[in-house]
């Protein structure tokens, strides 16, 4: 069972969930993250997502496994898109299940937060005027927090 | 030692290539191959630090380098 | 559309994601209680939920209210189920969506705490050694929290 | 004034039934409700302050009741 997945396929959310379904947790916490038509008062048409796909299935990985350390007993999964994607489309789904649900809340949270703190993907956003921008809401310059110690 | 170097994104369009071919001393360290960069044209649009990546992970600027490492300078980076 | 409903049916999890669907929220959030195996050491074979319906059901609508008022712009939507349930079965199923994550965490969570603590629902316990019995995490005692001011 | 309390759950158990008709005075309010309860078999079985709600809604002890209401004794709930 693969935990983590960059995928050029539409993202069957419910799929990601089955992953961490376990008849002993009693909670389950899914976070997908969809295309907005509209960005900083810009209207957006689409986007396009794209990856260091080595490094973002590792680095996916890799935060996966923190937070199954953090919130001991939690399962974990995540799968982010890559391609052109239109508003609606899923971009990330996340799920994280646990016996209990502070753990499922803060697991699920945790992952998507070192997403988009580290996950090497970028996005160009499509506007209603036919212009095209790279968006970087993310750390842009080298930052040690980031570096495995 | 040659050192292949992976660009994305908009790196990719400011030095025109998703792929560089740079020659360096031997042990050279993550710092000074950024300021080797600064040399290829269009790579004025990098920031001052950028993020880099050796063998699929984030480095500091003192790593040091060697002939088969992958090494990529990630740009801020927009997932999710 | 019915944005809160107390059902005897299975609950459909991305049908009540759907309900809050919009492409103007580029986060939703999903809570799924599922029936555990196991609860204190137990072994459970299944429960009972039976409900205040026609209570629970404004109860469950008041509580959505009160997440849309506390994080404004977020569209909140759940099902709470009664019957006799198998371990895997969904019992509850929340979600919430806004522009941005924090706002639909923080709704979710606020929706599935104030359920639990508020509901009128209860539980009975199927073991696997043949008892049941009335499960009472919650408030027992009058508690003027619970009246509305 | 005749009123309907509902009970359910293990309140439902303990007192037999579902449903109770109670003849109690004019303006009674929810917490002397609950002390005339008290004279039902099997109501021994209710905690010191059980939960109380009037036309669906939790409500205080200090609250009058009138022969319309739809009241119910809560017990410790466990949705979820």
């Amino acid at each position: 069972m693969t935990r983590a997945a960059i995928t050029a396929d539409p993202i069957d959310a419910a799929g990601v969930m089955a992953r961490v379904a376990s008849d002993s947790h009693g909670a389950t916490v899914l976070f997908v993250g969809t295309v907005r038509d509209h960005n900083g008062g810009q209207g957006v048409s689409g986007l396009d997502y794209t990856a260091y796909e080595a490094m973002a299935l590792d680095e996916l990985d890799r935060i996966l496994a923190e937070a199954q350390d953090r919130f001991a007993g939690t399962a974990v999964a995540a799968v982010h898109r890559v391609g052109t994607l239109a508003p609606g489309e899923i971009s990330i789904a996340v799920a994280a299940s646990h016996a209990h649900r502070a753990s499922a809340f803060d697991a699920a949270r945790y992952v998507i937060e070192e997403v988009k703190r580290r996950l090497p993907v970028w996005k160009r956003e499509h506007y209603l005027d036919g212009t095209r921008e790279w968006v970087a809401p993310g750390i842009g310059a080298a930052d040690d927090d980031l570096v495995p110690r | 030692m040659q050192l292949t170097v992976l660009l994305f994104a908009s790196y990719a369009e400011a030095l025109g290539t998703a792929r560089l071919e740079l020659t360096v001393p031997e042990r050279t360290v993550v710092g000074e191959l950024v300021e080797r960069l600064r040399a290829v044209a269009g790579a004025g649009r990098l920031p001052p630090r950028p993020l880099v990546a050796v063998n699929r992970r984030y480095a500091a600027y003192d790593h040091p380098l060697t002939a088969s490492d992958e090494v990529a300078v990630i740009p801020p980076v927009a997932g999710g």
